[in-house]
């Protein structure tokens, strides 16, 4: 199981978390953007094999999102933040 | 010790004074307090245990620990029964009863060994090449196949016994409880830190139980006992004893499987029969220890032929000999402290063949010394024998070991105790990302890079010296606690007696002279030959992973313990590469097979997964409610009266909300709390219809989209108050919409002040519907309910039958109709008391399965229809997705596929006949008489009896439906042989209108 | 117009007060007692947002605690950090009216609350909870929002082995089925709610 | 290629096995290739098969980073089934389903496939109804199906706990009578065999690190064995398939996650069906050599790791003896993961690019395995004619731009959730 360390509550077990996805993605304008803005923003992923930017939703803790960098060949988890702030740690 | 002619009359850690008695093929044997199942029936002289898995030869048993691939048996009766255990890891408990395996009609009479006799044909992977003609008698070769197979037998009744789990956290979890163990325990206890110290074996001291050796002049068994005393009183340590750290995982979180009651007839006294605890630790020590390696030579898989160190163990801690007479095969110098041990306790030794030609003087001196002779250079090349082993034949090895060279002579024995080396425990280091290194010098891996916050010490890393042993362990805890936060005190290691380097000769398999048959065997579970790994390289499955999948090397209970080494090392061999380039097969969770109802704990059956009730879920018990889940909740049904079928009872009710009154409990609806600023903006960006203008103290319906422009899911809301409102959701979708709502919310428009919180339990939801609803509503609130107050769509906060209620009167049945919101506390009273209030208007509670038909009557979509395919157009939403504004999945609900032609709208569906039931599940085709594939136009998705109108209807969706309404096509159940010819017509069939729910 | 229905509890017809599970010499591991006529407000604001502790404060008598699992209490009343954007406030005195400045809910119906006590109530709620229970790690004073038995709960250690566990009030009989379970090998006595 | 029999068998048992040749090559990669498959797994190796059988193509190349079979083909639970409602899916697992069953005889190798049936759970009226519907697609089309009562379910599976007040009553089941499972292993290893036979050259601990590409036409394929020249190169990738479309430049609507898998100890025959459950989340069949093998859900979050958590391991265990309580005391002997290619609307893509000459097979998520010998069929003739086969016309990558999703479950474009 693995440890994520959730911004405001500190360490807490994978299983108060849900996975909420690629963090890298910018959602397109609610407006203005195009059909192919948001088919790219919904349907295309970089699936880096390495590390990984990616939201957790502490859905049995705080309820935040938060966002996480995880080396997906180990699982290892680099840093944490908010889900606006800036992730230390190495990594692209 | 009644017969048991082969238990000393002292000597080891047994409890003489304590017999315990049991049974083994239904015969009785008598063993002590302080053994286990094997140590009982060497003891006894019971030597054949069981029958392999492919062959059915005749073995015995080989190990005394985890590593033992032979000696498996069905453990206890009954309900209890379980197949496979390994009879070194059986501790004896007065009234055990075992019973051999993979036998038919007897252990020692066994039809399979006919396959035996045939496996010339059966080399490994002989089912790739045959059993293809005629295809179609491949099953009943399969079934052969099959009951050939498996081992043991599945219970077949459910397991009476409890299960725990458990969390730890800790500072320094110690695995293994040898010397190395107990010395980093104590160091990292000494701390403070937190300490976790575990061991697979009833007692703490790993090898040293069986290896008497000393430690500072004194035994170390003493040593070890001192320690363990020590460490049972810190109350910052746990001590585990019984229990096998399992399975290594990221993030350093260890499984541990504690068997707290295995060692009893059953559990007692209301204690789990295992604990599985998963331990997160900061850092972690494997002080697992080392298994030793048998040799490998024609026919040492019968019974007698046993690990050096198994027959030392039970000679040393069980005071049994696993024999009368024997010859001591090794390649390294652990075994002539066997031989010496065997010895010792009575067990005549023949000779010690020693592979290497030089042994280091040490060991001829300790041979010497004990009157033992030492053949050196040599090998035994079969052992012989049927049941047990009678003889063994010996040879020269030549320099390189390829080959033997010389006279063959035979030495009588009944037990041949081999040592090919000893290979670290690395399994957890291994399942924890760790690289291994191969050690030329021990002909072994060991540990060599660490990815998480661990390390290995003693001989789990490759240090089998005592002193070593213990000054790694004391390093490690050291190092361990300090890394964690604590200042560790070094401890200076104790003087041991010294025990001569292994120094082994490489030796995987003792060649086989011409003139000899017999098959050598590296895989004793799987019946996996030395020959066979020559076969699998000559058909090019070369990689140790081909190997292992062709043969089935290393796949058995027991993952290999005893062979992957000798079978890698030999394939490393024809491929004429270093063993390192072969490399191992990887090591895998767990690291001995553990129960699965260990592993589920309390979480199984009834509590496999949360079952969510209403505060009114007794009251519908009560009343005779069959239940249906949603979710986690359970739903009600219908309430059969007086010897009503369930379906009498739902279509009574359905019938009689429609003519006079019911009330259903709804109180499964999602329900959010949304309050701030910008909530009504929130919500315009969220539904597909406008929420900006919604007055206070009124509701909407809304639809919400997915980003993919598909239905995602309805509801109501209903603005509380200006900054207030409340979302309801359907009951299935009401995680899910929370946390869509909480991410856009937090993640994509922090902008927005909106705040939200889950209320679904905080109030209980009654809906109240019928044409004589207001008037039974009448009769518990002082408020204003009239048309003109409380209109349709509209909200009240007041008070019902004494209780704070939110009354809105809102409408899923199509009837005039309110939802009453209060808290759960009070719902049972204000159920009661509209049936009281009612019972003038001959109310009525109705269940899930009415409220079903009424919404099918009223067109209103649910989960057959809000497949996740949907868009709103096709459910006939299109109107109310706003051009005003943007809301979420409205750029992508625009794709050309989800448009236009073709696609599958709501529609509704009368048989043509007016009787026929429409078959659940139908799809919807043109033409039954047309070839396969038959073009599917669209589905029914919902479909009942309509007690309303008095004949069947349905829902589905359907190609280009709008179009079709009034055609007749064919609602086609071929599954269940049923067709039923329906016109296609509006999905609203009650009171299009409204004019009911207005009323 | 104040409340006249009567009330009920999550847990009728399940809890039966009494002595069950392992017989321990000791006395039971755990006792357990439903703590009924709790107010519990949810709290949600914007620190950032000066008026809303204040106001807060000035209502209840307490300051919010800022910090992960803090708590803040005084006779009869508890303030439980949940997150840094809610708080959780269970008095046993009457309701503080809270303006404006925050989004209150008031979810004392839809919990249910336990006050567990005994020498054995960590290593209860360790067998479903992966939270550190140990009392270096969860210390009197502290509180978390976790899971127990796969299950969402508010856990607040109110004195030395003693907690209170708030329950949403939907799964209470389930709950109350896997934490008597999880009791049954140290003993468990069930006093009549209060 | 020695055909095998058992007259081979027992020819070769009289000269103690000495004789058997090898099954496949192991050949130093050429310069260059008509054809590159990259990936030697079930997919890989059967495209490369079927080029040869059916078009003739036989200076082929399928590179391997690893062993051959070692990814998913090596690690699946091996439910076969054609048990869809989608039509575009039904028509293309029926064609694959139609291969199986003649796959020994038409590989020589025995691959053990094993026809026990597959039978889905009912567990709720809701389900029974999703599960009539989907059987009725599959008459429709041309499949078998047949709907189960609880009582004809606890005679095919006489361990399932079938009790009325079970937490997850069984209402009913759909079987598939036709579906069943088949040696993993085997699949590959005949694949192999036969392609290797008509000339294909495997080339195996053979990573491909980049792709060459000029003016939008693939060219060749760099390797850690050297560059390596095609005009046609196609992938098979499975978990990896992400990774190497970022070598071609794309982003596909794909996510790399973990699946675990696993297995009992050997048991005596004890099921002889394949049963799996939607709603409790696992499938679990046994094994010729006996264990039960069991799997459940994603650990749901990206990976390229091959190993999974405790929390799905639980998970699919209580699931399993929540269903079979006679099993409880049964022991988990060894589990493991793999890298599964989950697409945005669960279903595959065998498609052409943008990129001429190169050719995209991978999103199957947990059910490619069934599809080896269907999607082998299809890609080696999009590859062959650079025009899809009529039953992958529909699983082209432009689908999702189109809106022509062919989502099974409805779950939406969230690729962990099919
Ligand atoms: C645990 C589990 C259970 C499953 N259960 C089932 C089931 O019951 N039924 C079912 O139908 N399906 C199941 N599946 C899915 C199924 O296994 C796969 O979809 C299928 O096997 C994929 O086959 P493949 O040939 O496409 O991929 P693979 O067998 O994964 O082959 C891809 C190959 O490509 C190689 N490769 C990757 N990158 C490179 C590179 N850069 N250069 C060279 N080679 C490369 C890999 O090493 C690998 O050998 C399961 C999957 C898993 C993980
Ligand atoms: N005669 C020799 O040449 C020779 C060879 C090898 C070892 N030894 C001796 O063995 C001892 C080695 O000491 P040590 O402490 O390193 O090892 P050890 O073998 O004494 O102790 C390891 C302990 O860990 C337990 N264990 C292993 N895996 C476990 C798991 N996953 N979970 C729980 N428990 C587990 C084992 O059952 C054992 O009790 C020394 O006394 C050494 O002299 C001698
Ligand atoms: C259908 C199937 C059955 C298996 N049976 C066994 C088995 O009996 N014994 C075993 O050790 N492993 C078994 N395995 C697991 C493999 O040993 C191995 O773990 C799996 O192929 C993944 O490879 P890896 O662990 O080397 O990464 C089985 C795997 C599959 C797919
Ligand atoms: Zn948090």
């Amino acid at each position: 199981m693995l440890e994520i360390k959730c911004p405001w509550c500190g360490p807490r077990a994978q299983t108060e978390f849900s996975y909420a996805g690629d963090a890298t993605l910018t959602r397109p304008s609610l407006d203005t953007a195009t059909e192919t803005e948001w088919y790219e923003h919904v349907y295309l992923r970089g699936n880096p094999r390495g590390p990984h930017d990616e939201l957790w939703h502490h859905a049995a803790g705080c309820r935040r999102f938060v966002k996480v960098r995880r080396d997906v060949t180990t699982h290892e988890i680099i840093a944490t933040a908010g889900p606006h702030e800036h992730l230390g740690g190495g990594g692209k | 010790m009644t017969g048991q002619a082969f238990r000393n009359a002292d000597g080891g850690g047994i409890d003489r004074t304590k017999p315990l008695t049991f049974t083994f093929d239904g015969k009785s044997y008598q063993g002590h307090c302080g053994d286990t199942l094997a140590s009982a029936l060497l003891a006894n002289g019971v030597r054949l245990v069981g029958r392999s898995f492919k062959y059915h030869r005749p073995r015995g048993i080989f190990g005394a620990g985890v590593e033992e691939p032979n000696a498996l048996v069905q453990l206890r009766q009954g309900a209890r029964t379980e197949p496979n255990i390994p009879a070194t890891r059986i501790e004896l408990y007065d009234g055990l009863v075992a019973t051999s395996q993979n036998r038919w009609p007897s252990l020692k009479f066994d039809i399979g060994a006919i396959n035996a006799v045939l496996h010339k044909l059966f080399p490994a992977g002989f089912y790739y090449k045959t059993f293809m003609w005629p295809a179609k008698l491949w099953p009943m070769y399969e079934h052969f196949i099959r009951h050939i197979a498996g081992m043991g037998k599945t219970p077949t009744e459910p397991d009476p016994d409890d299960y725990a789990h458990r969390f730890a956290h800790c500072d320094v979890l110690v695995c293994g409880g040898g010397p190395a163990g107990l010395a980093t325990a104590l160091v990292a206890g000494r701390s403070g830190a937190r300490v976790v110290l575990c061991d697979e074996n009833d007692t703490f001291g790993g090898a040293l139980r069986s290896q008497p050796q000393t430690i500072d002049s004194r035994p170390a068994m003493d040593w070890v006992r001192d320690t363990a005393t020590e460490l049972g009183r810190l109350e910052n340590v746990t001590v585990l004893n019984r229990t096998t750290a399992t399975a290594y995982y990221d993030h350093n979180m260890v499984v541990l499987d504690e068997r707290v009651a295995d060692h009893k007839i059953a559990p007692e006294n209301h204690e789990p029969r295992h604990r599985l605890w998963q331990v997160r630790a900061q850092e972690v020590v494997l002080t697992t220890g080392a298994i030793e390696r048998p040799l490998i030579f024609a026919g040492n898989d019968r019974p007698g032929v046993m690990l050096a160190s198994a027959a030392q163990t039970y000679a040393n801690q069980f005071g049994v000999r696993a024999g009368e007479r024997t010859v001591v095969f090794t390649n390294n110098s652990s075994a002539y402290a066997a031989a010496v041990d065997l010895q010792a306790a009575g067990i005549e030794i023949q000779a010690i063949i020693d592979a290497r030609n030089e042994p280091p003087a040490g060991d001829l001196t300790r041979a010497k010394d004990a009157g033992i002779g030492v053949l050196t250079g040599h090998a035994v090349v079969a052992a012989l024998g049927n049941h047990a082993v009678n003889s063994v034949t010996v040879m020269a090895l030549n320099e390189d070991g390829a080959d033997v060279t010389g006279e063959p002579h035979d030495i009588l024995c009944d037990l041949v105790a081999v040592s090919g080396g000893w290979s670290p425990s690395v399994h957890l280091f291994s399942q924890s990302r760790g690289k291994l290194r191969y050690d030329d010098d021990l002909t072994a891996f060991v540990p060599d890079r660490s990815f998480q916050r661990e390390r290995s010490a003693g001989a789990a890393n490759g240090s089998f010296d005592l002193s070593e042993c213990l000054s790694e362990g004391f390093t490690a805890g050291a190092k361990a606690a300090s890394q964690a936060g604590f200042e560790a005190a070094a401890m200076a290691a104790p003087t041991c007696g010294t025990e001569p380097e292994l120094r082994p000769r490489a030796l995987w398999a003792v060649p086989l002279p011409d003139f000899l048959h017999g098959k050598r065997f590296l895989d004793l579970q799987n019946d996996v030959t030395a020959d066979d790994v020559g076969l699998a390289y000559r058909e090019g499955y070369r990689s140790v992973e081909h190997l292992k999948r062709y043969t089935t090397l290393g796949m058995g209970t027991d993952q290999g313990r005893t062979s992957n080494v000798n079978g890698l090392a030999l394939m490393a061999g024809r491929r004429c590469e270093a063993i390192p380039a072969v490399g191992t097969t990887t090591f895998r969770q767990p690291f001995t097979p553990i129960p699965m109802g260990a592993i589920a704990g309390a979480d199984s059956h009834d509590h496999v997964s949360p079952t969510r009730l209403s505060p009114l879920y007794q009251w519908h018990k009560d009343h005779g409610a069959p239940f249906t889940t949603a979710g986690y909740w359970m739903r009600a049904q219908a309430y059969p009266q007086g010897g009503e079928t369930l379906e009498e009872a739902y279509l009574r009710e359905a019938k009689h909300v429609r003519e006079k009154v019911g009330i259903v409990d709804v109180s499964t609806l999602g329900k959010i709390d949304l309050q701030g600023k910008d909530a009504a903006e929130f919500l315009n960006r969220v539904y597909i219809n406008g929420f900006a203008k919604l007055a206070v103290g009124k509701c909407r319906y809304g639809v919400m989209l997915r980003d993919d422009g598909i239905v995602f899911d309805d509801g109501t809301v209903t603005r509380i108050a200006e900054h207030r409102f409340l979302i309801t959701t359907t009951t299935l979708h009401a995680g899910a919409v929370m946390t869509h709502l909480e991410y856009l919310a937090q993640v994509e428009w922090p902008e927005l002040d909106v705040r939200m919180i889950s209320v679904t339990d905080d109030w209980t939801g009654i809906a109240l519907a019928g044409p004589r609803a207001r008037a039974v509503l009448e009769c518990v609130t002082e408020g204003d309910v009239s048309d003109v107050a409380l209109p349709f769509m509209g909200f009240q906060e007041t008070h019902i039958a004494g209780a704070a209620a939110r009354l809105y009167r809102i409408s899923f049945s199509g009837e005039q109709a309110y939802e009453i919101n209060m808290a759960p506390g009070h719902a049972l009273a204000v159920w009661e008391a509209l049936l009281e209030a009612g019972a003038a208007d001959d109310i009525i509670p109705y269940g899930s399965e009415a409220m079903n038909i009424l919404r099918i009557e009223k067109g209103h979509v649910v989960g057959g229809e809000l497949n996740g395919r949907t868009t709103a157009a096709d459910l006939g939403f299109g109107k109310m997705m706003s051009s005003q504004k943007p809301f979420v999945g409205h750029v992508l609900a625009g794709r050309e596929g989800l448009n236009g032609e073709g696609r599958q709208q709501l529609v509704g569906l009368i048989p043509v006949n007016g009787r026929s039931r429409i078959p659940r599940g139908a799809q919807i085709i043109a033409d039954t008489g047309a070839k396969t594939p038959i073009p599917r136009l669209g589905e029914v998705t919902s479909q009942c009896m309509s007690p309303n109108l008095g004949h069947p209807i349905g829902l589905g969706i359907l190609a280009n439906g709008r179009a079709r309404i009034g055609d007749t096509l064919q609602a086609h159940s071929p599954l269940t042989k049923q067709s039923v010819a329906v016109t296609v017509t509006d999905p609203i069939f009650i009171d299009p209108a409204g004019e009911r729910l207005r009323g | 117009m104040a409340d006249t229905s009567p009330m009920q509890s999550a847990l009728n017809g399940i809890a039966q007060p009494g002595d069950f599970g392992a017989d321990q010499p000791a006395g039971p591991g755990v006792t357990i007692t439903e703590r009924q006529g709790l107010q519990i407000l949810h709290v949600a604001g914007d620190i950032r947002d000066a008026e809303f502790p204040s106001q807060v404060r000035h209502a209840i008598g307490l300051p919010l605690p800022m910090s992960a699992g803090e708590t803040r209490a005084s006779q009869g009343t508890r303030v439980l950090w949940l997150g840094p954007d809610r708080w959780l406030v269970a008095t046993e005195d009457a309701l503080p009216a809270l303006s404006d400045a925050a989004a209150v809910n008031d979810v004392g119906q839809g919990r249910l609350v336990l006050r567990l006590t005994g020498p054995r109530v960590r290593d209860i709620l360790a067998k479903g909870c992966p939270l550190d229970l140990h009392a270096s790690a969860f210390p009197t004073g502290h509180c978390a929002e976790s899971l127990i038995g796969h299950i969402g709960v508010t856990i607040d250690c109110t004195a030395d082995e003693t907690f209170d566990l708030y329950v949403n009030r939907s799964y209470a009989a389930f709950f109350w089925e896997w934490l008597t379970r999880a009791a049954m090998e140290y003993g468990y006595r069930v006093l009549p709610a209060g | 290629m020695t055909r095998y029999s058992i007259f081979s068998l027992a020819r070769n048992a009289l000269t103690g096995h000495k004789n058997w040749p090898q099954a496949w090559r192991s050949p130093e990669p050429k310069p260059e290739y008509d054809v590159i498959i990259i990936g030697a797994g079930g997919h890989g190796l059967g495209t490369a098969y079927y080029l040869a059988k059916n078009h003739g193509i036989t200076n082929i190349a399928v590179l391997e980073k690893g062993w051959l079979g070692g990814g998913n083909t090596g690690r699946n639970t091996t439910i076969v089934r054609a048990n869809y409602e989608r039509t575009e899916n039904e028509l293309f697992y029926e064609h694959s389903l139609k291969l199986w069953e003649t796959m020994s005889q038409d590989l020589n190798f025995n691959v053990m496939f094993s026809q026990r049936g597959v039978i889905n759970l009912a567990h709720s009226d809701a389900q029974v109804d999703a599960f009539q519907r989907r059987g009725n697609a599959m008459i429709l089309n041309g499949s078998d199906a047949m709907l189960l009562n609880p009582a004809e379910i606890k005679a095919r599976a006489p361990h399932l706990d079938c009790s009325a007040d079970a937490r997850f009553p069984i209402k009913g089941g759909l079987l598939q009578p036709r579906g069943g499972t088949a040696r993993h292993d085997g699949v590959a290893w005949g694949y192999a065999r036969a392609a290797d036979a008509r000339g294909v050259d495997i080339i195996q601990n053979c990573e491909v690190t980049g792709l060459d590409i000029s003016n939008g036409q693939i060219t060749g394929v760099q390797t850690t064995r050297g560059a390596i020249k095609a005009k046609k190169v196609g992938i098979a990738v499975a978990g990896h398939t992400g990774h190497l479309a970022t070598m071609a430049g794309m982003r596909l609507p794909i996510e790399s996650h973990v699946l675990q898998a696993m297995v009992s100890e050997p048991v005596k025959p004890c099921l002889d069906t394949v049963i799996t459950s939607g709603a409790v989340h696992c499938y679990i069949s046994q094994s010729d050599k006996g264990e039960l093998v069991m799997g459940g859900d994603l650990d749901f979050y990206n990976s390229y790791a091959q190993r999974g958590n405790f929390p799905r391991i639980e998970d699919v265990v209580s699931s399993v003896i929540t269903m079979f309580p006679s099993f409880s005391r049964l022991r988990l002997m060894r589990t493991w993961g793999g890298v599964m290619d989950m697409s945005m609307d669960g279903s595959p893509i065998i498609s052409k690019t943008p990129t001429k000459g190169f050719y995209i097979n991978g999103g199957w998520c947990y059910g490619g395995f069934k599809a080896t010998p269907g999607s082998a069929w299809v890609f080696a003739h999009t590859i062959a004619n650079d025009e899809p086969h009529e039953l992958n016309g529909q699983y082209r990558l432009e689908r999702f731009q189109q809106g022509h999703m062919i989502d099974e479950h409805g779950a939406g474009p969230t690729p962990g959730a099919h």
